[in-house]
């Protein structure tokens, strides 16, 4: 129901953003964000950086199974 | 020219045309074949297999990144001409006008195509031009037609499994440039339209004619219609692998944000090859020494399944049918 | 392990089905729906495992009354209606909204809510009526979107809402369903704004064995690994998270204050399905200005004429699209009649490209 | 089919376009050219000259007395081969089409053209279909382009003074029937389009082409501009008599009701021929031996004077300029 | 003697200019300029005569104002602007209704007043305005069209009127030309509704031969023939009828009190003329409620902007087209600046086409 | 100014009659003239039948022309 996009923060000018969408500059509206930054890796939906990305759990899933399969043998 | 718009009177085939066709057509497509011509220009040629070929033009916007109507006019027929194996020689150009439209984008048109004819050694030699009621039209749409004659070594041949599919450039850049212009997408990045003739890739090909099979230009419909329609063609199945289809990151990044699946959108300057598989990589290097090639690929290959589907494999074997696009590709965001 | 994830996460799948057999799994987003396809997921799993979809698609569940407004505003003459792509092809009653267009009145497509309010600053003589659809996901950038008309002093925006919310229609979901499913796939975005904690009624509640997900494949096929693996031995349902990336407990809490500051809940109708109480966003009082129902004096939708589509049984995984008496005869990508055909995610559509 | 109306998606280029070509096209155009056609169609011809046109046709109404847009879209290419003294060999459809355009329609327009193809002994080989926006055409616009080869024995030739000019039949029908059709006038009498094929009309004069300086059909700006645009291709003036010129009796009454100069109304179905004295006469009498040639006419001769000026006398020897058509006509009372 | 009479007249018109000489015939109706040049009259002319075109085409006198308010009124969503084909195309102060026409907006093109009527009945949701051009001829046509909307109790129709005189326009003419015009080919039609004494006034007032004539080639030589050869000898002016076949003395009584119950006479504007006491026919205060400019609140046509066009002068046959410094560069058939260029039966239009 | 046309009354209609112009039967109205009959040859202007064409008079000229021919010589 909700396709979203990553990207990343490259300036921000009020309300919008200027984003780096996997090498696409868009505007982005940046304002259900609390403090948004330079640099910081963003969810977009319908224009709308919905949420900032944790990059620290970018493999959590793969950290998760290897523990769970870990377990099992 | 005094007036700067296109009234009925120019298309009433008395004075105003004639005056039009003057300023206008004869002195950008200017060659002697079009000026001599009556009501049929005439040209010698040798015996031989003739392809014959038509498309109208009715892309919006009229003028768009990477070219405008009249480039996607001669470049479309001059491909639809160079994949049948021909030697693209002559086109036509038919124009539907609205009433209204402005002389000058007609003039920048008209020398669009009179370029991009020059480009692809084709000449414009016969032409038509008919004006309609203002609402009765939107802005100018195009009709060329094209005759070329075959490379005597090719003729289409059976399809068998384990032929390759090769496709000659990256792909969706029309399709993709398009969307952003028609639906004024704040994005930077380039994203321009591949719009080009692509008859000097197949005459690159000529020494490998007997181990080509088929040839297509992934116009409307994209890739997959392209594929598709080959597979019936064929009566076979095709087999395509994702990760080899070349595709621009920008390109695949756009579709994402927009919803939009590239494989569906048009490309302009490229070419689907079946070709035989004991030289598909010989045909594929030589596709790839060219200015306008480096991208090519080998896509997928030809399958004896028991239908005419196209199925699309990627990089972890997760594999569905790739089917024929069904309605229209609007940016979706839900 | 990188790209070797994927396939370690099939490679366990299949081992634990060779013990669970059977099961039915739900993914509720449509864009799980559509990715599922897009990857050729169901072509790497084990047959044991099948997979349903929820009413997780907002154009699919728009009421047929909400369309045939939006064709009548949009035909007069100083309205513009403004719409997300997927809205354009569903058919209302009668029509859509494509093929009721003409040169000179036709939708606006939009990306963002934010280009409708821009389209109302350039069109000052004009009504601009902006077709706000979406769940959760969505809903903040609406709200924002109201936020920003009203700052600016923009009087010539009006939303025509359909905004729905995920608990109530899932409670519906479950009731019916009476343990029959093995799991379900949450959907990722709908948490990433209202948090982890929003999906927990499913396992305290409905004894479900429930994963939040992202929508990459190996997001799906590490949720599915997940779900059966909970299968294996005498496990108690849980929540489980693997899109920590994006959902964080509590969600954006910026995003919710907003939708709370804009939007109330009140009972919603959801098409092929029926009236669902709390399950539907609408205008604050303060924001009635901006509501196209009220301004344009609208009927209220409570109620639809029954449909001969299947979409009900569709979106509630009883039935599959090809069991629909008008799949692929009255009901084509081509000629949509009920809503999962329309949207390139409806599970109808998806199943008449990829899986026929 | 199952829908009645053309929607965007018949134009997507995916499996609506495939079906739509399949029901309607493939159906009556029914060759093998066609159907095995991919992105041009192939055929094969001998050494020669080949004659090549194309026409757009946007005909208001789309029915009228006496023919429809689809017959007068192979009419006009296959009369513009002909009078470039080639017999017409292959057509091209290229349709531009409304969304909202009843299916139906298309379906009796394809009819039609196939009909008329048939009927002039040649093939539509290739084609293309898209669709616009409601409100971006008006119904249906046809362009259809043309191959021929040239009878071996034609070339056009110096025009001469003293060469006659002949016209093939009575003028004005078709511009008169379309007047009374799209104005409703409530007249009756029988006003029908002369919209036909005229090749064989050309063919039977296969014995005279040695003698045949130029032809012309004498479509848009009817008669009046066909003549000055031979005096201007000859660099000759012509001398026309007007009690000579074929005009049947309720054609010249409903022009005069209407105020509207006949000589300016396309014909359909007619050449004007320019031939050598010597055998004009003869020629005159080959063409009223056939059927539809009954009513031909020596109707004046190239003159030497300074200019490119056409002179029509009348009966009496009043004499006045025959210009190119201004504008367009419209019905006139005052 | 059949057709060997033209050869005749052709004969005795040359034997008699042998001794006239030198020889100025004013046409004053349009339809005789065209017929004189479809002919081609003057090629077989001795080169003395020299034919001038009067003020006899309508479409050419109408103001400029006039076509500006038709325009107005076809680009209003509620009105069909009803016309005779000429009309179209020619230029108001800035643009014609044929270049301000659009897909919808655009002129109905009648061949008769009743089909105005017609058209108002099939349209009874919109106002049809009807532009009531002409002369004499003309206004009982456009005359019985109102009263049958008055019979017939259709509401919907309205006119446009620029209805024009003959003879108050013909004293203007002969005043300025002071006796060097040889003779005058007087409008048949005109005075087929009117009678042949209407014209009564042009030998007795102003002393000049005049003839009624129609339009045949014969007709026209036969009143050049009469005009040429009154000038051999010392004859009084007289009023000649050789159109006996349509005019009698006093016309049609019944066309004639029919417009007498409809209309009455006005002070009228011309274009490149100016403002004519009594030259124009304007509804009675009873049929007021079918007058456009009434029911659109139109200005008062008094006065016009001058031109740089010297249609004036052509009227008067004062000048030939060819001395106007814009004929062949800013105006031509094509794109008509002034009057005489939009009709094809305008001085300059039929200039263009047949003598250049 | 006024373009007309003669034809000749087939049949009568109310206020319209079925005219013959030069073969073409058109459709005039009549009520401009005083008791219109079939047969009449009327001369037609903007779709109204404007006056009857008195026969008699159709060598009108010729008679001129010819007395005054005759007058000379
Ligand atoms: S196939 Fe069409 S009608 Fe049937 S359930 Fe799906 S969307 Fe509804
Ligand atoms: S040429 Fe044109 S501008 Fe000059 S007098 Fe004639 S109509 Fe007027
Ligand atoms: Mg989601
Ligand atoms: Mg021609
Ligand atoms: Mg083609
Ligand atoms: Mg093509
Ligand atoms: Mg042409
Ligand atoms: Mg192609
Ligand atoms: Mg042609
Ligand atoms: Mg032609
Ligand atoms: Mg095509
Ligand atoms: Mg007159």
């Amino acid at each position: 129901m909700c396709i979203a996009v990553p990207g990343k923060i490259i300036s921000i000018s009020g309300y919008y953003a200027a984003v780096d969408i996997m090498g696409v500059m868009a505007s982005v509206f940046i304002g259900l964000l609390e403090d948004p930054k330079e640099e910081d890796m963003v969810l977009i939906h319908a224009g709308c950086a919905i949420q900032r990305i944790d990059q620290e759990h970018f493999s959590y899933l793969e950290k998760v199974f290897t523990v769970m399969q870990e377990e099992v043998h | 020219m005094n007036e700067d718009k296109i009234t009925l009177a120019h298309g009433s085939g008395g004075i105003s045309t004639r005056n039009l066709i003057k300023d206008i057509f004869y002195r950008h497509f200017n060659n002697q074949k079009l000026i001599d011509g009556l009501d049929s220009a005439v040209f010698e040629a040798q015996s031989g297999r003739f392809a014959f070929t038509t498309d109208s033009f009715v892309v919006k916007p009229i003028f768009f990144s990477g070219g405008d109507i009249g480039k996607l006019a001669v470049c479309g027929t001059v491909n639809d001409l160079a994949v049948a194996g021909a030697k693209p020689l002559y086109l036509s150009c038919g124009l539907i006008i609205e009433e209204g439209f402005p002389i000058g984008a007609l003039d920048r048109i008209a020398e669009s195509m009179a370029r991009t004819a020059d480009a692809s050694g084709v000449k414009i030699i016969t032409g038509d031009t008919k004006v309609v009621e203002k609402g009765c039209a939107d802005g100018i749409f195009i009709n060329t037609s094209g005759v070329g004659i075959l490379d005597k070594s090719y003729v289409t041949k059976k399809i068998m499994p384990g032929d390759d599919i090769i496709v000659t450039g990256t792909i969706a850049e029309h399709g993709t440039a398009i969307s952003r212009d028609r639906y004024g997408l704040k994005v930077d990045g380039s994203f321009m339209s591949d719009c080009a003739p692509i008859n000097h890739i197949i005459k690159a090909l000529h020494g490998y004619m007997e181990s080509i099979k088929l040839m297509k230009d992934p116009t409307r419909g994209g890739i997959a219609t392209a594929l598709n329609e080959i597979a019936e063609h064929a009566g076979k199945s095709i087999h395509i692998f994702e990760e080899n289809i070349p595709i621009r990151k920008e390109v695949q990044a756009l579709n994402e944000l927009l919803g939009i699946d590239p494989l569906y959108l048009a490309c302009e300057g490229r070419a689907v090859i079946v070709a035989d598989k004991a030289e598909s990589t010989e045909i594929l290097a030589r596709i790839r020494v060219l200015d306008d090639g480096k991208e090519a690929q080998i896509i997928g290959c030809v399958e004896d399944a028991e239908n005419t589907n196209v199925y699309i494999e990627n990089f972890f074997g997760g594999k569905r049918i790739l089917a024929s696009l069904e309605g229209n590709m609007l940016p979706r965001i839900c | 392990m990188g790209n070797n994830l994927i396939a370690e996460l099939i490679k366990a799948i299949w081992t634990y089905m060779a013990e669970v057999k059977e099961i039915k799994i739900m993914e509720v987003c449509g864009t799980h729906t559509q990715s599922i396809a897009k990857y050729g997921i169901s072509s790497v799993l084990p047959p044991g495992i099948k997979l349903l979809s929820g009413p997780g698609c907002p154009i699919c569940v728009a009421p047929a009354s909400f369309i045939d407004d939006a064709v009548r505003l949009m035909m007069m003459d100083n309205v513009i209606v403004a719409t997300f792509g997927d809205m354009v092809r569903v058919k209302g009653t009668e029509t859509s909204l494509d093929n009721s267009r003409t040169k000179d009145k036709k939708p606006a497509v939009v990306y963002s809510p934010l280009e409708a309010l821009e389209i109302a600053e350039n069109n000052r003589d004009r009504t601009v009526v902006f077709l706000a659809v979406g769940f959760e996901t969505t809903a903040p950038a609406i709200a924002a979107m109201i936020r920003h008309a009203e700052e600016k002093s923009i009087h010539n925006i009006n939303v025509l809402t359909s905004i729905r919310l995920m608990p109530p229609i899932l409670e519906i979901v479950l009731e019916k369903h009476d343990g029959e499913l093995g799991g379900m796939i949450c959907p990722g975005h709908v948490a990433t704004v209202m948090g982890e904690e929003y999906f927990r009624f499913l396992p305290d509640k409905h004894d479900i064995c429930s994963v939040i997900s992202g929508f990459d494949a190996a997001d799906i096929l590490g949720a599915i690994y997940l779900i059966v693996q909970s299968k294996c031995g005498d496990k108690k349902p849980e929540l489980k998270n693997i899109y920590k990336r994006c959902v964080s407990f509590n969600g954006n809490e910026k995003a919710k204050s907003l939708m709370g500051e804009v939007f109330t809940a009140s009972k919603g109708l959801w098409r092929g399905i029926g009236l669902v109480g709390d399950s539907a966003l609408v205008l604050k009082e303060r924001y009635m200005k901006y509501d196209a129902v009220y301004n344009f004096n609208l009927s209220p939708r409570d109620h639809e004429a029954a449909m001969e589509c299947s979409c009900g049984d569709i979106l509630m995984g009883k039935r599959s699209p090809g069991e629909c008496r008008l799949f692929d005869s009255a009901c084509s990508p081509a000629n949509p009649y009920g809503p999962c055909m329309v949207s390139t995610e409806g599970s109808c559509s998806v199943y008449y490209r990829y899986r026929r």
